[in-house]
């Protein structure tokens, strides 16, 4: 077994750890630590991404107990690409935290990377019990960390967020619960062996079950009607915070992808592609809805926020179309939306430091002290984001578009991408011109100055989308045999054969 | 089981019982709220602590092994008792709750 | 007994429901105790109801299920410290924003369209 | 000796007793184990706790306390049945009052304890202490002579009880 | 991979000629000029293979996914565009040198200008249509920039949004008919497309991708109706209107049907789609043109009209209607350009563009005036001028079209009335311009002739309209042969470009237009009274409303539906539940599985009864807070009692000690919030909440009673098989959370800890205001640690704490463990904290309330990490029993030392969580200091 | 036999706690509500421990602790948060 399996979820548990042991310690070293922690995660998720790209699952029975009587932690193409994407996000806006965003308040560190051992958990654990636990530790953490810095408006959309998610926990628990009680499984593989055979007179309780499921996974990633809590949530948050939080939807995402392509996929028998049919145009719905968000958006991180709702719309119609092509392009659109929605929040947090009272709102204010440097990088973001040529988004778009062959689900997913697109411009050039352009007399007092730090992750992020688009080849391949690998669940099944560590008597 | 124990046993276990009702029974029926705080402090208190030393003869003897955790939970039961009472009647005074007529002397202000 | 059980759980269920759809923090955070009470008893039912079956070996000729029982642990740990971080994040609300509203002062706090911007910071 | 008693010694030696013999009778009978956990814990849990337990008072008779209880006990469960059939007789009406007992313990554990000892008796709930320590407001469920049960009280328990706390 | 280079090059100079910026101006033209020089001289030793009709492809896969690769073409339609976008190009950056003010971001201006010209290149040398279409909305977004060049006018930048929204949004729509045509012909190769040219016109889709691909190729050249961005993208510096939107982007679209001519041309649809759009673009432009005062208006205006005039030529379908069209592009590239570079040097000569302010230029610049009055009357059609010759031979087509019946004379009558619109506006342009009295106000008095080198670009490309003009076979007859036949695919018509074919019917055409013309222009003042009765419209004010409207609609139903409501959101949420649910739950039914009902007892039916009143209270009581939260323990106690009545001791414990530490919770937020709720929800509202409140139990009720009912296998057998002989210990649900899936136990704990950190973070600098009476309005007591609870409550903490030990040391084998230990530790020294207070407890702490939380996490994960050292996966467990003497037998787990981490972890989050709370009370209250 | 005494003990403790209920609904106050409580924990106790003489099982003794434990905690937090407001301050 490779223990390096463990280390996306130990490094960040321990620096965690050193950073409550370290609370009162000067913020340099925190910081220090923090960074460090940060990059090994990074670097172990790099090494994690190399070896999955075989295609090979790696199993790590935890506790050495046997799938699928204990937690197994499970390494395949999809999980390694979500720790290599979160890792890289991560990092930066860590960086970018050490502007001062990490001095606002207690414990930012630690919080920051304990939402990171969440994450990883979630993307690693191939036990669906665990998965709840997983999502707790990111959520709480989450909570923490939007909490973070304190300030009276973040308050009302934290709550919101919160409740929210209880009520999903709650949710989530149930249909574990009952998919247990039909079952008697947790392992996500063994349950994949064991729902196709469920008895016919047990096969509503499975269904709801499931159903129930896709109604937490829906609200994790903002999928309308669950969506709400998500742009005042997110366009409150400290800018890293919210900037990281690109990822936290991605997570329902990870979650849809895996349970319904293992569980509820192709082979599920009357169970097969389970709740996909409701995917699809509630996912069309979102993105629509996300568009008329960013439309409507009297600011820049509202705006942001809403492009998260369009890019979630956007995945879970791919997704929801079930084929290899569209899995893959979704994937290659994920790497895409994710990084660069976290390098758009931190231009736009930027961009606020430099415009006084005006903050990010979409008005008139006095120019900016470092126009065209934020100017540039709020185009290329925007533009990678509306999914314009020639960046990264437009590849993730073309990939979408052309991965459903024609049929009245093609009509759909192409008019409202592409008229979703279409709005989506108007609604960056007009945001963008009125901010960079539309200056009146005066000075800011005391605008924020760029320091090196946060220039550097802010443009790292945003430039993401040139380096998406000169490695679209090898992106696009791994995309491809991961969107391979995720359709032939058979594979991932044989993981309950791993044997074990032969055990001694004693240590 | 010897058939005394056996008795012992009964004769707490109903007594027990009946202590406990009669607490319930005077939560109900007493007039004021300080007169009910008299049932639960003594007579529920002593009706339980009679059930549980029961249940330590009972497994004592039945297990052929000393079976004490019950004492633990008599004694936080006689040690707590008073003090929850105390603590009720204060906020009873503070509240100023009603008194049943003919009540003599008075709560103290708190 | 199942009956009874299950009935119980409905009720628990409907009770914290309503109450989350309450315009106020703190019925609502009854209201999701509530709710964790319900999940927490029909997580632990999935073992289904067993009376004298201990989860403890030597303790009884059959056994319960005790992987529902663990889990439930840990739903009611990883509840507690939400409902912890839900209660305080409601007094911070209140704090924030001097009301116990979810959604706090409403004039306050959402601007309508259209409504003044605040005067530009200009010399 | 002393520094040594001070950091690491047994500041309340009654209650070291007392934790060791609950710890055996917890054990499920007496055994080696039991005997070392059960001394590291009455050792080690009062030093732990000591500063939760500052000022207090010396119990300079032990065993007179053990005879306090005895008598106690059989004190609560003679009465009780007094108060059980009040409750549960409908026809009798309580005469309920509130009455200060002017105390001469001074140690506010004891008065406490004395305090205790009343609420558990029968008929009697300790109300309030007064804040200087002086007095205590009893309420009595069924009162006769409001005399005649203060100095019940006073010969039954708080005589004890000095001499128990000097 | 010249081809390659030559699109790449301009890239590389949009990057570096910025760093000349501070060298000067003339510095960065010269370096911007490498670039397109370079790209000439490498283009330079392809031209006899292009004159000779090959096709060169130079192909690099990049996608193939998506049929993407970087694969460059050069033939005579790419090659003629090239030469176009390269020449043009060098001249506006020699132009621009003079036109561009000292002190304006040159840098910016060249880069951009460098940008869209490999842009340009691109997409004309593209081979693939998918990156074309990449180069394609580079266009759309560079010209943007460009066109806002000046952004701090309002004009300039609502002129490039709109620019960007007409162009870039007709791109959308070409990407969505490219890749129709992938799915259908399966490539996106050129060479794939154009020889399945048959396919895809017979194919079902084939309208569809035709209207998008015209979409895409109406809006970027500004055919009618979207030909409304091109004027006001004239706000852009003249260079940029000269380059942009006269020579090569507005090109941009008539190039796309140059290229897809071969596949799409040819059928009724594409023959009454593109002509009639040319033909009112055509009379549209020319009408306006008119009317304009603005000279960069008026040749905005007619450039709209031109570009309608070679859209008309390639919508004839004819293969001399397409030469016509090709020539037609190359001769109004010369003479527009220089008519813009003209008015350009006039706008900086005389500070204005205003023809009514500019009168009589002959006296002041007559060397300017010479050259925009030859390229004028090429405009206008003058014979002897290449605007003459395409001309002509767009007048011979329109003859040429078998239109049934009167509808035969439309296209010639419409060609001629434009003709005569043509002539006037041209007319206007000399006259109203170089003579016509004398300058009105003009800002800059008296004009000069321009810098010398400022004229070159005029100059050479008024020298190409003679040449063209006089000597059309030698100058331009194999470019246009070679870009014929690339158009045509190969299938090049008979045709001479000779000056005049003699007197025929397009002769009298030109003549009707000619005289025509200048008769409209002589009574102009008719015309434009006329023109007065229609009020004009701003496009770019109606398109700022129509955005201001759709953001103003997008915001009210944004917020009407995203109103910050969590009631909403709470209520969606539950909703979707019993939706997705519902289905499921009506096959189920009231089911009751093989396993049956089982008999119930007294006492579980009265605490069953006792949970539901409770429970029902709760939600009917809940005005009344702190009633509420007395009936919820009550159902907390029943829950716990239920989990011990069905045989789960560790549960109902943990239940017990949780649930009292959540009163304890609840009370201290109690404290800083209102005592009782207030009525606010219509009694509709509380009635619908009301029945979704009964949907979701009655589906909860139904899915546990299914559930209860039927047996099932789990893999549970496992756990108490090997829980003793594994895991060293027979409480199973102990050794389930310590070791066989401990990993859920350490997720739970950090849950637990980071809750801790979130809170203490949270409150460190709340700010509550205690309330100064109880909702009751008594004064709060000043008795704030009483006596009894004080004394007795000292003892009781060693006590519990030894009861927590036990409880602690026996949960492996018996029920109990760190997490109840932890709580009940947690509670004793709660107790202390609300006998004596926060400060008195606090200060009696042997450490901070936080490191309990990362000792115990660190011992859990240590532990875990422990088996690392033997091989071993993370949380693999071990024990053994152990002989000391004195202490005799006991039996050491690894477990155990995870379960003091849990241990730890829970007393110091719980206490953390409390103390945080507690303290909130200690900044608001100054309360007297504690003895 | 002493099946029998459980069995009629627990009927009585069972009657005592829909007793205690019933004062708990009742109030009128709040002491009263939380002296109901209070009782109502201690009669669990009661319930607890004669559920695991009827079952034979020594299990849910430490329950039966903890709810004595729990309950003072409990009830006296009550009665202070009446007196005071702030349970802990
Ligand atoms: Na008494
Ligand atoms: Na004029």
């Amino acid at each position: 077994m490779n223990h390096w399996l463990t280390a996306p979820i130990l490094l960040p548990l321990l620096g965690g750890i050193l950073q409550i042991f370290l609370s009162f310690a000067p913020l340099g070293l925190r910081r220090t630590l923090g960074l460090a922690t940060t990059s090994l995660i990074l670097v172990v998720s790099i090494s994690l991404l190399l070896l999955a790209d075989d295609g090979a699952y790696r199993v790590y029975a935890l506790g050495n107990w046997a799938p699928p009587f204990g937690i197994v932690l499970v390494l395949d193409r999809l999980s390694a690409l979500m720790l290599f994407m979160t890792a890289l996000l991560a990092l930066f806006c860590h960086i970018y935290s050490t502007r001062g965003t990490d001095a606002q308040g207690r414990h930012f560190h630690a919080l920051f990377l304990f939402q990171l051992m969440g994450l990883n958990i979630a993307f690693l654990t191939g036990d669906l019990f665990n998965l709840f636990v997983a999502f707790e530790v990111l959520l709480i953490a989450s909570y923490g960390l939007l909490m973070h810095g304190g300030g009276t408006a973040r308050s009302v959309p934290g709550l919101h967020y919160v409740v929210l998610n209880l009520i999903g926990s709650s949710l989530f628990l149930i249909s574990v619960g009952l998919l247990y009680s039909v079952v008697g499984t947790l392992n996500m593989a063994d349950l994949a062996v064991k729902v196709p055979q469920v008895a016919p007179e047990d096969l509503p309780l499975v269904q709801a079950a499931g159903m129930m499921l896709l109604v937490v996974f829906a609200l994790k990633a903002a999928l309308l009607p669950l969506c709400f809590w998500l742009p005042r949530a997110y366009a409150n948050a400290t800018a890293p915070v919210a900037a990281l939080f690109a990822v936290m939807t991605k997570v329902g995402i990870y979650a849809i992808l895996r349970v319904y392509s293992l569980i509820f996929g192709d082979q599920a028998g009357p169970l097969a592609n389970l709740g996909m049919d409701w995917l699809f145009p509630l996912a069309l719905v979102t993105l629509a809805f996300g568009v008329i968000g960013a439309l409507g958006a009297d600011g820049l991180r509202k705006l942001v926020a809403w492009q998260v709702i369009i890019s979630v719309g956007t995945l879970l119609a791919a997704i929801s179309l079930h084929s290899e092509a569209s899995t893959s392009a979704a994937l290659f659109y994920l790497l895409n939306t994710t990084w660069v929605v976290g390098g758009l929040f931190l231009v736009t947090d930027l961009i606020a430091r430099q415009r006084g009272s005006a903050a990010d709102r979409i008005v008139t204010a006095p120019r900016m002290r470092s126009r065209t440097l934020l100017s540039v990088l709020f185009m290329i973001g925007a533009t990678a984001a509306a999914g314009l040529p020639p960046l990264s988004g437009f590849f993730a778009k073309v990939l979408i578009l052309e991965s459903v062959k024609p049929s009245p689900e093609m009509g759909w997913l192409w008019s409202v991408i592409l008229i979703g697109s279409f709005l989506t411009v108007i609604a960056y050039s007009r945001a963008g011109s009125i901010v960079f352009w539309r200056n009146v007399e005066g000075h800011v007092k005391d605008p924020g100055h760029l320091t090196l730090p946060v220039t550097v992750s802010a443009g790292a992020l945003i430039s993401l989308s040139l380096v998406i688009v000169a490695l679209a080849e090898p992106i696009n391949r791994y995309a491809d045999a991961t969107a391979e690998q995720l359709h032939t669940p058979s594979a991932y099944i044989e993981i309950l054969q791993t044997p074990v560590v032969t055990r001694r008597e004693s240590l | 089981m010897h058939l005394a124990l056996e008795i012992l046993i009964v004769v707490l276990l109903i007594t027990g019982g009946l202590f406990a009702l009669a607490g319930a029974i005077g939560l109900l029926s007493l007039p004021d709220f300080y007169t009910r705080l008299h049932a639960p402090t003594k007579a529920t208190t002593l009706g339980v602590g009679g059930i549980v030393f029961s249940s330590m003869i009972f497994f004592s003897f039945g297990n052929k092994s000393l079976e004490v955790e019950e004492i633990l939970i008599m004694v936080f039961l006689f040690l707590t008792a008073p003090i929850s009472a105390n603590m009720l009647a204060k906020a009873a005074m503070h509240l100023k709750v009603d008194r049943m007529e003919g009540t003599k002397g008075h709560p103290w202000d708190q | 007994m199942e009956i009874l059980f299950a009935f119980v759980i409905g009720t628990l269920t409907a009770s914290g429901v309503y109450l989350i759809l309450r315009a106020r923090t703190f019925p609502v955070v009854v209201g999701l105790t509530m709710l964790s009470y319900a999940v927490n008893l029909f997580l632990f039912a999935t073992g289904r109801l067993v009376t004298a079956g201990q989860p403890i070996i030597g303790s009884a000729k059959s056994y319960t299920d005790p992987l529902p029982q663990a889990l439930v642990l840990t739903a009611i740990v990883i509840g507690f410290a939400m409902t912890a971080f839900v209660v305080v994040l409601a007094l911070r609300s209140r704090a924030d924003t001097g009301d116990d509203h979810v959604d706090g002062q409403k004039e306050a706090f959402w601007p309508e369209p259209g409504a003044k911007p605040a005067p530009e910071e200009t010399r | 000796m002393k520094a040594l008693n001070g950091r690491f010694g047994l500041p309340h030696p009654m209650l070291s007793i007392t934790l060791f013999l609950i710890w055996q009778a917890l054990s499920n009978g007496i055994s080696g184990g039991s005997v070392v956990l059960g001394l590291a814990l009455a050792w080690l849990l009062p030093l732990f706790t000591r500063n939760f337990w500052p000022n207090n008072p010396a119990i300079r008779r032990p065993f007179r306390f053990l005879t306090y209880i005895v008598r106690v006990v059989w004190d609560i469960t003679v009465a009780s049945v007094n108060v059980a059939m009040l409750v549960l007789n409908p026809t009798r009406k309580p005469r309920p009052a509130f009455v200060v007992f002017p105390l001469e313990l001074e140690h506010p554990l004891a008065i406490s304890t004395l305090a205790g000892t009343i609420s558990l008796t029968p008929g009697t709930v300790s109300a309030d202490i007064s804040d200087d320590n002086t007095l205590l407001l009893i309420h009595v469920l069924d009162m006769d002579d409001e005399a005649d049960l203060v100095e019940t009280i006073k010969r039954h328990y708080e005589r004890p009880l000095r001499e128990i706390f000097k | 991979m010249t081809l390659a280079l030559v699109v790449l090059l301009p890239f590389l100079g949009a990057i570096v000629a910025p760093l000349f910026a501070q060298a000067g101006r003339t510095a960065i033209a010269i370096a911007s000029s490498v670039p397109p020089v370079i790209a000439l001289a490498a283009l330079y030793p392809l031209w006899p293979a292009v004159e000779a009709g090959h096709v060169l492809v130079q192909t690099q896969s990049w996608l193939p996914d998506i049929g993407l690769s970087l694969s460059f073409r050069l033939d005579g339609l790419s090659l003629l565009f090239a030469l176009l976008i390269l020449i043009i190009g060098l001249l506006i950056i020699l132009y621009s040198r003079y036109y561009l003010k000292k002190h304006e971001n040159i840098g910016k201006f060249y880069s951009l200008l460098l940008t869209f010209m490999g842009s340009m290149l691109g997409i004309v040398m593209s081979s693939n249509l998918v990156l074309m279409l990449v180069f394609w909305e580079l266009t759309s977004l560079v010209s943007f920039l460009l066109i806002s060049f000046w952004n701090d006018k309002q004009d300039a930048r609502r002129g490039a949004r709109m620019a960007l929204a007409v162009t870039g949004g007709g791109g959308l729509a070409l990407l969505a008919g490219v890749l129709l045509i992938g799915q259908v012909v399966g490539s996106y190769e050129l060479d794939d497309v154009l020889a399945a040219a048959q396919l895809v016109k017979a194919h079902a889709l084939y309208p569809v991708i035709l209207v998008l691909v015209l979409l895409g190729a109406f809006t970027k050249s500004a055919q009618f109706p979207f030909h409304f961005w091109l004027p006001h993208a004239m706000q852009a510096p003249t260079p940029v209107s000269a380059y942009l939107h006269s020579a090569t982007m507005v090109k941009a679209g008539i190039f796309l049907m140059a290229r897809l001519y071969p596949v799409l041309a040819g059928t009724p649809e594409w023959f009454y789609l593109v002509s009639f759009t040319g033909m009112v673009t055509l009379l549209v432009g020319a009408y306006v043109a008119l009317f304009k005062h603005d000279m960069k208006g008026l040749l905005a205006h007619s450039t709209v009209s031109h570009l309608g005039l070679i859209t008309l030529l390639f919508g004839m379908g004819t293969k001399l209607a397409a030469v016509a069209a090709v020539f037609h592009v190359i001769n109004h590239a010369t003479f527009k350009a220089s008519l813009f570079m003209a008015t350009g040097i006039i706008d900086h000569e005389t500070g204005t563009r205003d023809m009514r302010q500019i009168n009589g230029l002959w006296k002041f610049m007559p060397y300017t005036a010479t050259l925009s009055m030859v390229a004028a009357a090429s405009m206008a059609g003058v014979p002897l001028l290449n605007g003459f010759l395409s001309k002509e031979m767009f007048f011979a087509e329109s003859l040429e079209l078998n239109l049934p019946g009167l509808w035969a004379y439309v296209p010639p009558v419409i060609a001629t009335l434009a003709g005569i619109f043509a002539v006037a506006y041209s007319a206007r342009f000399i006259h109203d311009v170089f003579f016509n009295g004398k300058p009105v106000d003009l800002p800059i008095y008296p004009p000069h002739e321009p810098p010398r080198y400022m004229k070159i670009p005029v100059e050479i490309l008024v020298f190409a309209c003679v040449m063209v003009g006089m000597f059309p076979a030698i100058s331009v007859g194999p470019l246009l042969n070679a870009a014929s036949a690339a158009t045509l695919a190969g299938d090049v018509p008979d045709y001479h470009l000779v000056v005049i074919h003699g007197f025929n019917l397009p002769l009298v055409m030109s003549f009707i237009a000619f005289f025509g013309g200048l008769l409209m222009y002589t009574q102009r003042q008719r015309f434009f009274d006329f023109h007065e009765r229609f009020r004009e419209i701003d496009e770019k004010a109606v398109f700022e409303a129509v955005v201001a409207r759709l953001s103003e609609k997008a915001r009210a139903l944004t917020s009407f539906i995203e109103n910050g409501s969590l009631q909403r959101y709470a209520m969606l949420l539950i909703v979707a539940t019993i939706v997705v649910a519902i289905y499921p739950m009506f096959e189920l039914g009231l089911s009751i599985g093989s396993m049956g009902i089982s008999p119930v007892d007294a006492p579980t039916v009265v605490a069953g009864l006792i949970l539901i009143t409770c429970a029902v209270g709760t939600a009917a009581m809940h005005r009344e807070r702190l009633y509420a939260l007395i009936l919820l323990s009550v159902v907390g106690l029943m829950v716990a009692l239920a989990f011990a009545r069905f045989s789960a001791p560790d549960l109902a414990m943990t239940q017990l000690s949780v649930e009292v530490v959540t009163i304890v919770l609840l009370m201290l937020a109690l404290y800083y919030l209102p005592s009782w709720t207030p009525v606010e929800a219509s009694r509709f509202r509380r009635w619908r909440d009301i029945v979704i409140a009964l949907l979701a139990g009655a589906g909860m009720f139904l899915v546990t009673l299914a559930m209860l009912t039927r047996p099932f296998d789990s893999i549970s057998r496992y756990f108490l098989e090997n829980s003793v002989s594994g895991g060293g210990g027979s409480n199973v649900v102990n050794v389930i959370l310590v070791d066989f899936r401990g990993f859920d136990t350490l997720g739970e704990i950090t849950v637990l800890g980071i809750a801790a950190l979130g809170i203490f973070a949270m409150l460190r600098d709340a700010k509550l205001a205690a309330p100064p009476t109880d909702g009751q309005g008594h004064p709060w007591s000043t008795d704030a640690h009483p006596t009894m609870l004080q004394q007795i409550s000292r003892p009781l903490l060693p006590m519990a704490l030894m009861v927590s030990v036990y409880i602690f040391l026996r949960g492996h084998n018996l029920p109990g463990g760190g997490f109840i230990a932890g709580l009940v530790t947690s509670v004793a020294l709660i107790v202390q904290y609300i006998a004596s207070g926060m400060h008195w407890s606090h200060r009696r702490m042997p450490f901070s309330l936080t490191t309990p939380i990362g000792l115990g996490l660190l011992a859990a994960t240590v532990t875990g990490m422990a088996s690392f050292a033997f091989g071993f996966p993370f949380l693999t467990s071990t024990f053994s029993h152990m002989h000391w003497p004195l202490v005799g037998d006991f039996e050491l787990a690894s477990a155990m030392a995870f379960d003091v981490g849990v241990y730890l972890t829970v007393v110091g989050a719980t206490l953390t969580i409390l103390a945080s709370l507690g303290r909130l009370s200690m900044k608001s209250n100054a309360m007297p200091e504690d003895s | 036999m002493i099946t029998i005494a459980l069995k009629v003990t627990l009927a009585m403790v069972t009657l005592a706690v829909i007793l205690n209920v019933i004062r708990l609904i009742k109030g009128p106050d709040a002491p009263d509500r939380i002296l109901a409580l209070d009782s109502l924990y201690i009669n669990a106790i009661a319930l607890i421990v004669l559920f695991s003489m009827l079952i034979h099982s020594r299990l849910y003794i430490q329950s039966a602790l903890l709810i004595a434990v729990m309950g003072f905690v409990g009830t006296i937090a009550l009665a202070k948060h009446l007196k005071r407001g702030s349970v802990i301050e």
